[in-house]
């Protein structure tokens, strides 16, 4: 377990937040390694935001298809059951709450569940494409990210100081060091996992919101 | 009815494009994106488009070679992605963008081809997204008033098209060409395969002929892969 | 010619609206006989609001399929080049200016352009069905009506008094005395022709809406 | 994933629907209707529903079964046709109708499925239909503010479907059954056909599995005709 990359415990977590028959939306980055990590005999099905449900694993070399990729643009496969639609129709399914589960990344989430993550500071701005759809429309919005930024910044706020992308809509938070689920009512956050080689002293240190402690038995990952 | 035409060329001369108007143009990245009119839209030479598009192509395909012959005045994309050649030209000042998130450009785009005049939508609430626009509770969610779009022209690829105009999408080509058939004043289809009328079947025709004015099977696709990833 | 009834005369005038490429709505009754006089050579395209583009004739007995009808209930055929979609893409393409030209029975139309068709005084009321969506969206709106009701009444009016199925929404009316086109600026109706055996006296007589004379060459019908 | 269940009773009681819920029922008159599923709800006993349908079904057949039963106490629909125990009702106070022009019904329930928490339509503006609703002009037209439709449940009728829950309807059948499966909080699909995961061609399927909540081959098919018409 030690091994692994710290990319990887964290798909593996956020693996746990599956459940059988869920349509799930993965985002770019981390949140896509969690398709590795469905439990054997658990059929969860990917939606892609451009117009596919039930994204297969990427293609062998010979069955590329340039007309069948992920909202990421990757080649990809489908799998049996599969669905195409247009993309109205695909954010009709985010938006009108059909997806069960969003697991997408952020650069700041706010003790009262805002998220932004489409403006880097400093940086061009490239847009948001569906990342403020499926943060407003996905019945669980799960955020996976690193605890802090390059320079140890804590990265969970008290408010975002960035433009936000929703708006009180994230219910978990995955990071390498600990979980939070977000109190909407109490704004705040409650720490629910953390990782045991950390003290809850050395999770206070990093993190800048608000949150209260009610750990729960780790979940493995 | 006599919609099918010769080449992409033949149908722009039959449009009559002016300088300054809204082409929507379908696709996702390159996936699915209408090569052949984008080409000839660049040789057509009409200049200050404002171009609606999920995306703006690459520097070399796509819509990145309507930004290299300066041709676009504004975009209206939810993503933009890595081009460069667009970023120049933002940063100069040349080129306006309004970002959209996609699924409230979708849906503007399906509401300007069914006749809303605006929709309420949960999307963007309490971001920069909002700003300027009417905001409301209904129900007690938060929405933000978002308005259609139409414009002078359409221009989407499908994968099968027969003389009457019915089109079949293929895979996720589909994307945003089946909203944006039904938004131009004027829609003009690229088929990679042309059929006689009645060789589709009824019930599986995505993009009804109502909404096709002209069509051509294109000359070459190209369908270049923006991130080609494999096992 | 003198032979034909005066429904069979209405549908070829109104027919004599219908261009090459056109798709068209044809409401219950009178519009529907329309489709008989679509002209040699020209291809219309007839829409039924329940789903389907390319309505073909009426099926032979052993055609009869119980899915496929039109939106008077009554089974039909569809010809080649048909689509079918939902009741929601349907009206998408009625409200958002897709259908030419559609043609519709009135109880009552004024000088304005408005009309009333859907609540019959004193009877039960059915309901609108689609007609509302179709006099607010097609791009042109033809009513195919009797010019007086049965007590004699003229059915072309200053005001509508019956409820209104839309407002400011008729292009042309077709009667078996008349047509006029309706001038939505003046807010007055324009005779453009008439039955040669009636005086425009006795067209006034019969008509209560305010109009002014334009005749053209009547359309042989 | 196990949304198959054997008959339309075992799908029913599997939902626990209360008395006064709110049911949305797909079909254009007796075109496309669940009749399995209406059968079983007459079974169920439920009162009190809010049904929305285009239409009301005809005295002993389809919605009809549950007016007979007093199941229903309000419609919400676009044209009730010939039911004279429809109307009797009705004139009895009995039952509630709400008359929705088709078009905004079709839309109303498109928006409870997609999240729009509202829309304008120029369709009904000047009319009854807009008495009490909120008007605006927008780009010098006249507009109507409608609210989406949801329901507790949602009874659809497909020709075929997979174990998945993905739809093909057939014909003119598809109607309101393709917006209503998309408006339920819980959707009940029944089939003529149902076939294995895989089976159908990703391409053409109406309503992605997504929408559907269970689904069951239907145990008999009258597909009844109101208007047997020939040539």
């Amino acid at each position: 377990m030690k091994n692994e990359s710290s990319r990887e415990r964290l798909a593996k977590r956020a693996a746990l937040e599956l459940q059988d028959g869920y349509y799930v939306n993965l985002g770019i980055g981390i949140p896509t390694l969690v398709a590795n990590y469905v439990p054997e005999g658990m059929t969860v099905v990917l939606h892609s935001e451009n117009g596919l449900l039930g994204i297969g694993p990427f293609p062998e070399d010979g069955e590329v298809d340039a007309d069948l990729i992920n909202a990421g643009k990757q080649t990809v496969t489908a799998l049996p059951g599969a669905s195409y639609f247009d993309s109205a129709s695909s954010f009709g399914m985010i938006r009108g709450g059909h997806i069960n589960l969003a697991i997408l990344g952020a650069l700041e989430v706010s003790q009262a569940g805002d998220i932004a993550n489409w403006m880097v500071p400093g940086k061009m701005v490239k847009g948001m494409g569906g990342a403020m759809d499926l943060v407003a429309g996905a019945q669980r919005v799960v955020v996976v990210m690193t605890h802090n930024d390059k320079s140890g910044a804590s990265k969970l706020l008290p408010e975002c100081t960035l433009p936000l992308t929703g708006k009180r809509c994230i219910d978990l938070i995955i990071t390498e060091k600990a979980v939070f689920e977000v109190d909407k009512q109490a704004q705040e956050l409650v720490l629910i996992e953390k990782d045991p080689e950390l003290s809850l002293e050395a999770i206070q240190a990093c993190t800048a919101a608000k949150y209260r402690v009610a750990l729960r038995e780790p979940v493995s990952a | 009815m006599k919609k099918v035409v010769q080449s992409a060329a033949e149908a722009l001369a039959k449009v009559g494009l002016n300088d300054g108007a809204t082409v929507l143009v379908g696709g996702f990245g390159l996936c699915g994106i209408p090569e052949n009119l984008i080409l000839a839209l660049r040789e057509l030479g009409v200049k200050n488009l404002t171009v609606v598009s999920n995306n703006a192509g690459i520097d070399d395909f796509g819509l990145g070679l309507l930004l290299q012959t300066r041709q676009i005045r504004k975009m209206v994309s939810s993503y933009v992605g890595e081009n460069k050649l667009f970023e120049r030209q933002y940063l100069d000042g040349e080129l306006e963008v309004e970002f959209v998130p996609q699924g409230t450009l979708a849906e503007r785009i399906r509401a300007g081809g069914a006749g809303i005049g605006g929709f309420y939508t949960p999307t963007g609430y309490g971001t920069p997204v909002a700003e300027g626009k009417e905001t409301r509770e209904i129900d007690g969610k938060m929405y933000v008033l978002e308005k259609p779009i139409t414009g002078e022209l359409a221009l989407v690829k499908a994968h099968i098209g027969d003389t009457h105009g019915n089109l079949l999408y293929r895979k996720t080509a589909r994307n945003f060409n089946q909203p944006i058939a039904t938004a131009g004043k004027i829609t003009i289809a690229e088929v990679e395969q042309l059929v006689p009328v009645g060789d589709l079947d009824p019930d599986q025709i995505h993009t009804p002929s109502i909404f096709v004015n002209y069509l051509l099977k294109g000359a070459h696709y190209e369908k270049r892969i923006e991130q080609r990833t494999t096992r």
